[in-house]
């Protein structure tokens, strides 16, 4: 490339086919111990429930299964390998302390329905990460169960819809920001509420006059992210929840930007009535790919009858259990009790930390984006001049002059060694590239990026094509999406089939 | 802190080139009367060592070295140890969702290979990347025939896990969804006739699981055909995926919901687990979760992708087929090198010493005590009814740290004194044996002596 | 490349500088847990003794460690990612139930000097892998402390003098084969006897005619190889060993190639008296990048006396225990009892195979190493035409008409996606390929192989200057040994000093 | 078997392409008469799952749980998790000595970065990639000593590890070099005067430890000093690394031979370690091991390959320096990420722990028995000698879970009850207290009170 880049190179990397294509009769990954009871007669015990062919599943070797996956996992790029700027993402490092105590023996391998008296050790642990994270958002009660930040929205609104039944006055719609996250429409239309657009002022903030408009007693609460989208503070916040409660309605707010804030400012404190937390984000849970995560639902007291249950209590007799008789609350939103194994992650990242810890990392996340912001500002075109916190959003209305997009920038920060910014929102700016560096990057890193995003701004104005082409240093070149989707090919068929 | 790869000297540097003089101004745009002025009540930082040691404490005191005769959902089979290996590097561990294809090629093949594999399994056309669990996915199956049949209401068997149903009523009743329940029958298995008489032209789907919260197989031809007769769809929920090598998949589901926890997946006391949908081509674009596609490159070259977006929150906002965005892709992997070890032979295999040893453990209950359903078939659970209250026979057997069935109370009062039982190929005779001598012991019949009993004794 | 491979590809790849280069004061990867005694004074305690500085230590925090060592490991290639056909070195999956079970915490963690009586399951470990052993073998007693190949061979040739000792006629040297490994004439010389060859006849196996010439009374033992490093089995082996044995010498076995021979026969049938065993290579412990490895001794009764101390032994009372006077013994070779995790793997490598494993493990090796000869006969020249047992040695005569040599080869198949195979040796073949694939390849991986192979071939033929700057697609391209040699730069230095 | 990737079908066309009609064919090389008929005798093939009992079963049965106050070449230190999950990277376990540069780079920087590392530790200009261990390195400086003088006798301190002196004399006498020993002193060091009397114009080299087997200090400079005027040189062996962070090391050594098993490596029940030679530049072509040097590609690009490799068998055969060639490589990987965490500062603070949990522990030991060797300055180890004999007061130890120190009668004699006791920074409170309180009381006096001392009685 023209501007040669000190962050990678290209290097011989294995091809590898589908496991289908390595399958052969008789190969094997599998030994069973010897049975230590008499064989049984299948067909006599299952009739004409048995199942007499496993079609094209694979048969391979133990070590075919080694290469296939890590020759596999060699095509990936991840946090382990540098820096991950995805916007509104939080790809921050994923301590090995946290897989290490994740695994061991009586917190991995126990059964969710042992009885509590032998489970103390995991309610323990339950109760510890529920007070934490209470201080860490101000809030009054918590609930762990939600799988994930959208089940965490959604379990947020079942509690407001709840509450406003309780109330004797349900409502019928959810103000949402222009700037917002796509799962928390999607959200509020699961648990049947209308959504209505609100729209951002100039500076990337909500528009307090427009919400003063379209407050009203159909309006059962607002969804705010904050930090919003843009990695702006809402300075109005408490004027923006004084307007909600002033018509009933309740404040609720996305904490999938924590980052910006552990330590230093808490929801509880500026109005919020619930809100989420992504423990794969902000509490370093690992996204492996695209999951699992948590999403803790932190609540006021005016929301606590309605918890999803069970709910974890402290008995009479000083022991831990759960509570199953909750009569007003909004049921069960999964199967036992939430994604423990990322719980124990969690409370390991916040007893790495500690408080001092907590603190300094989010400082250093704001630190990071505010750098980039710095080193970027005039290369790239900055839509809201607003403070940063901890993430920055810039557009492409520059290098689309000369036709290139936020995509085919992304594209070619791949062959610069980096994986791409966010690009899909938010909706409010064109051509997005939402940038979160977050705590986890040296100096080092954030430099080795801000030189390689102007080196492209470069090649922008010499020679576009370069990069309107990228990837150039990566075993595929861009991927036919349309096609994918026009003729979907979701699954494998052996050939002859 | 230890996590944090900067130095003073950096900060300063940093600061400096963004023209600030302290790191205060960076929090500036938040109003000064929010700002939290103390320290967090959490615990004070720890050195790694303590840490650990801290969880090994927990570890103690949750159980360690109890065996377990526990089922009900979440089921103990060997993980072998090469998942963990695998799952470990961190380009799997540590990367996110594979939205810029080209530099997550690793991720998204071994979706592929999981969405066939899961079709395979299950006699499905298409399979998504995974859902949160098996109630969820449950859950989402049925929201998945509203849409499709443009029908409401929603009948579900009263042998589905009870708690899958409280899931279900949560996501359903909030979007006023009628829903009813169907009874089970003398055999452990759906009603039929019951079944039948609540289903209305309103109704869009039945949801049944089968093994069912027994362990019961259910007659899923015959209930799809009662289904299919009156217009509805049938989701069906399978929450012991293992059974699949042995017990012929409910090909005649519409969609199938399924956990696939007993795939590799630790029982982790409760999650994270692995939900997954499956179901007919012609249903896919109703279908919630990611899905990832076969395409090519611009030399031509195979490549993956996800696709079919035009489904999902971050395009579609409120019109969307689902909220879900992060899903359980490390778990789906965890599965899919399960599927991958065992296979077309070894899950078979596998399902068969499931069989045997439930089997052999059902026989021994039988004599002292009542094996409900047992004329149906059943894969690796199944319910005895004691004279003696099973949470006091637990108590017995934690005394000999063993964790025995689950008390049926709870969620089926009408059952008395029965409980849910469950061995795999982990459970070994002797386990069963003290048990089913502990239960023995107090139902007065005298302790089981230790000697092995006869295949003729078992086969009855 | 003019002749596409199906086999790898190039990717983008992460740079990384050194970690001194990242190191700046105040980062921290560490933190210690509070001290439960009192703070000391350390100057008091250690007056002049006391450190004050340590120099250049890196100062880094836990991710860059992390991405550190996670980019240079993508710089290398490893059996997980391809076959790695180095002859004589056996490359062989690792499997990772034995990395497992090696890090059980009372085998990992436990004290080498703790007590017998609660050290009883280590020394059944012991007890247990030196009974496989001596049955795999057909040895009559075993020692398991020498930490790799050519320690064994020292520790057997050690015994070999002490047995001559005994006998009241030392003897002065040592016969070895001209096809040898290196560390066999290095160990001759450390235990202090004269080497002299012996040349291989026109087959590659022991020329028994020079064989008889040379024997006589000041050999102490012939080393030899079976099979051999031409891959050849030596069928004359109990001529040797007779030829040996009648002027009063002893017979050492190189076990390096013990994998073509495990459950199909056994030196101590066909005439060993005493030979070492690379457990890193035939039973399957990892290379780990050059080791550690372990090289157990096998010995006949005649020379137990002499077995290294301390000798594991069944007490009177049935509990296992050291014996520690031996007066006859060679003495301790290393401290404590040898590499013991490696002994863990071995022998769950041994469990996991059981006897009928074992055998088709050899058979599929052996397999192996004739089909890539019959795929790559008449392209490559091969020396000599004796039936092959796990390995197979070309030369590259017909090649070197163009100038291109081995270690061109070796070089191009790298741009192949193989790992090269050995070049080093052995002496008797010119510009040697030597090729052991073992039995982890595939039929699919070695028809790979041998097309690379083949392709080599015809790069050559068409244009050699492609194969001459070979490799092409690795992150480094061919590195000046030379230079390093001459100017030695044998560590890192800070710029400024 | 699981482990072989090949089918019935696979090996078929295999056998046809060579030419063969059966596996038999391929061994027809060996003479019949040795063919093995019969199965090996090894226990049967298992599952994985029973492999992982059966060696579960076994730590069960080692000692698992115990805490220890052993020392004496062994240490027990925290390992950073992040060891074991960079060295389980496929890239670094299953790859071979990095030969072939061009793929090999990642093996090679980080030995690049040891051997740095190492030698801002010793204060020595170069370190090689790694020996089998501390007694075998020890061992080799020696020899290579033996090779830059030209001179062939040895003298060896007393107070060098037991062990190691027997490894040397193995080494030594077979290749008929004289060996005398230097005894120590009141204080526990090597007794000045009768090593300089030792000392002849044959006088190859002096080994000593130091931080020696009584985990005292020595004299280097006092000692380098003699050994120096004599014309011979000093080799020193260390084998407590930790006691690099705040003891100063024997820069006046010509030889440092290391174990580095304290930096990240676990016991292991005593393998595999990882020695280390560390000296000057000047003797470096008499060095034994591997050594990986800086050099440039085509392009001028930095780049790291394995140097001088004329002093090693594989070029020079019975000429070599050493018959080394497999070393301790993912071992030296270890220790080279351990260095990495603890760096600069962590280190000394670590020792720093080391120092103060030992000078606790004997500060307690001294109530109720005889700390030899007091006045010197000593590092994490200390001797303590006791009426009764020491095997009964670990027997009573045992007893409470804790193993006790080394007794030294074995190697010492006449040291009689003496035993030898370690702590770091692992070591806890508690644990010293519970040993010192058995200790006591079988000496006569009442046993500790479990209240702490007061710091002043720590400081006497
Ligand atoms: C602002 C915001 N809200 C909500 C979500 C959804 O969270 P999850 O993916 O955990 O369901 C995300 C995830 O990207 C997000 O960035
Ligand atoms: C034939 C032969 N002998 C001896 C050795 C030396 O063994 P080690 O490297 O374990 O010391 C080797 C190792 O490559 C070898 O191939």
């Amino acid at each position: 490339m023209k501007h040669p880049t000190r962050k990678a190179t290209t290097h011989v990397n294995q091809n590898e086919g589908l496991i289908f294509e390595k399958s052969s009769a008789g190969k094997a990954a599998w030994k069973l111990p010897p049975l230590d009871v008499p064989e049984v007669d299948t067909s006599k015990l299952l009739g004409s429930s048995e199942r007499k062919d496993l079609g094209n599943m694979p048969e391979v070797s133990e070590i075919e299964i080694i290469r296939h996956f890590t020759r596999l996992s060699t095509w990936n790029y991840a946090i382990d390998l540098g820096m991950y700027p995805l916007g509104s993402c939080t790809m921050k490092y994923n301590p090995r302390v946290n897989e290490a105590v994740a695994r061991v023996e009586g917190l991995a391998n126990r059964h969710p329905y042992q009885p509590e008296k032998i489970s103390q050790g995991a309610l323990q642990i339950l109760k510890t990460l529920s007070e934490c994270l209470i201080d860490i958002t101000g809030m009054d009660a918590i609930t762990l169960q939600p799988a994930a930040g959208a089940h965490g929205e959604m379990t947020g609104l079942l509690m407001v819809r709840a509450y406003h039944h309780a109330q004797g006055r349900p409502r019928k719609k959810i103000l949402i920001p222009d700037s917002a996250h796509g799962t928390n429409p999607a959200t509020a239309a699961m648990v049947d509420y209308a959504v209505e657009n609100l729209k951002s002022d100039s500076r990337g903030m909500v528009d307090i006059g427009a919400l003063e408009a379209q407050m009203n007693e159909d309006v059962a609460a607002l969804m705010l992210t904050n930090p919003n989208t843009l990695g702006v503070f809402e300075q109005q916040i408490h004027k923006i929840a004084d307007i909600l409660h002033a018509k009933g309605g309740l404040l609720y707010m996305d904490g999938a930007n924590m980052n910006a804030l552990v330590g230093k400012v808490r929801p509880g404190d500026f109005g919020v009535d619930v809100m989420h937390l992504n423990l794969h984000k902000t509490f370093s849970t690992p996204h492996g790919g695209g999951g699992p995560g948590s999403g803790p639902v932190a609540i006021k007291k005016i929301l606590e009858p309605f918890l999803p249950k069970p709910v974890l209590v402290t008995k009479t007799d000083g022991t831990l259990g759960f509570e199953y008789d909750r009569p007003q609350s909004v049921g069960r939103v999964r199967a036992f009790y939430g994604n423990f194994g990322m719980f124990v992650r969690a409370l390991a990242y916040i007893q790495a930390n500690g408080p001092d810890g907590l603190r300094q990392t989010t400082e250093d996340a704001v630190l990071n984006a505010n750098y980039i912001r710095k080193g970027l500002e005039g290369t790239y075109d900055l839509p809201y001049s607003t403070p940063t916190m901890h993430e920055v959003v810039f557009s492409d209305k520059l290098q689309a002059k000369k036709g290139v997009r936020t995509m085919d920038i992304a594209k070619r920060l791949i062959d610069y060694g980096f994986h791409p910014y966010t690009t899909a929102f938010p909706l409010i700016v064109p051509g997005a590239l939402m940038i979160e560096p977050t705590e986890s990057e040296s100096k080092e890193e954030m430099d080795l990026f801000i030189d390689a995003m102007k080196s492209i701004a470069a090649e922008v104005e010499e020679d576009p094509q370069t990069v309107l082409d990228a990837p150039h240093s990566t075993r595929v070149s861009r991927l036919d999406e349309t096609a994918a989707a026009r003729k979907p090919v979701l699954r494998w068929k052996p050939a002859s089939k | 802190m230890r996590y944090l790869p900067k130095s003073p000297a950096d900060r300063e540097a940093m600061l400096k080139a963004i023209g600030m003089r302290t790191v205060d101004e960076l929090f500036a745009p938040i109003p000064a009367e929010y700002r939290l002025s103390r320290d967090l009540q959490v615990p004070h930082q720890m050195a790694e060592s303590e840490i650990v040691d801290y969880f090994r404490q927990r570890s103690r005191e949750n159980g360690e070295g109890y065996a377990s005769l526990l089922g009900a959902g979440a089921y103990s089979h060997y993980r072998p140890v090469i998942i963990d290996s695998l799952i470990s590097r961190g380009e799997f561990l540590t990367a996110y969702t594979p939205y810029q294809a080209e530099i997550s090629q690793g991720t998204l093949q071994s979706i592929f290979e999981f969405q066939t594999m899961i079709c395979e399994l299950t006699g499905m056309e298409v399979a998504n990347a995974s859902m949160y669990d098996g109630s969820t996915a449950a859950a989402e199956a049925v929201m998945m025939t509203v849409r499709l049949s443009g029908r409401r209401s929603v009948i579900v068997a009263q042998s589905l896990h009870p708690e899958y149903r409280e899931v279900l009523a949560t996501y359903a009743t909030h979007q006023g969804m009628p829903l009813s329940v169907a009874g089970f029958g003398e055999d452990g298995r759906v009603n039929l006739k019951e079944m039948e008489r609540s289903i209305t032209p309103e109704t869009a789907c039945v949801l049944i699981q089968s093994p069912n919260f027994f362990g019961t197989i259910e007659d899923v031809a015959a209930i799809a055909e009662i289904v299919h007769k009156h217009g509805a769809m049938l989701v069906v929920s399978i929450a012991e995926a293992v059974s699949l090598g042995i017990v012929e998949p409910p090909r005649e589901a519409d969609v199938i919901a399924m956990e696939a926890q007993s795939f590799g997946v630790p029982l982790g006391f409760g999650g994270p687990y692995c939900g997954v949908i499956a179901t007919r081509e012609k249903f896919v674009r109703q279908m919630p979760g990611r899905l990832v596609g076969q395409t090519v490159d611009k030399q031509g070259k195979r490549g993956f992708v996800l696709t079919l977006a035009t489904r999902e929150q971050h395009i579609r906002r409120e019109k969307a087929t689902s909220n879900i965005c992060t899903n359980q892709a490390l778990v789906a992997l965890m599965v899919n090198i399960f599927m991958t070890v065992y296979g077309k032979v070894g899950l078979k295999e596998l399902a068969k010493q499931n069989l045997a040893k439930t089997a052999y453990a059902a026989a021994q209950f039988a004599k002292h005590g009542k094996v409900l359903f047992a004329a149906s078939p059943r894969f690796n659970e199944f319910v005895v009814e004691t004279k003696e209250d099973p949470l006091a026979i637990n108590n017995r057997l934690l005394g000999h740290k063993i964790v025995g069935g689950l008390p049926l109370k709870k969620f089926y009062p009408e059952l008395g004194n029965a409980a849910l039982w469950c061995c795999t190929e982990l459970t070994t005779r002797s386990a069963i044996d003290t048990a089913v001598a502990l239960v023995a012991g107090a139902d007065g019949s005298e302790p089981l002596t230790k000697e092995e009993p006869t295949v003729e004794e078992v086969a009855r």
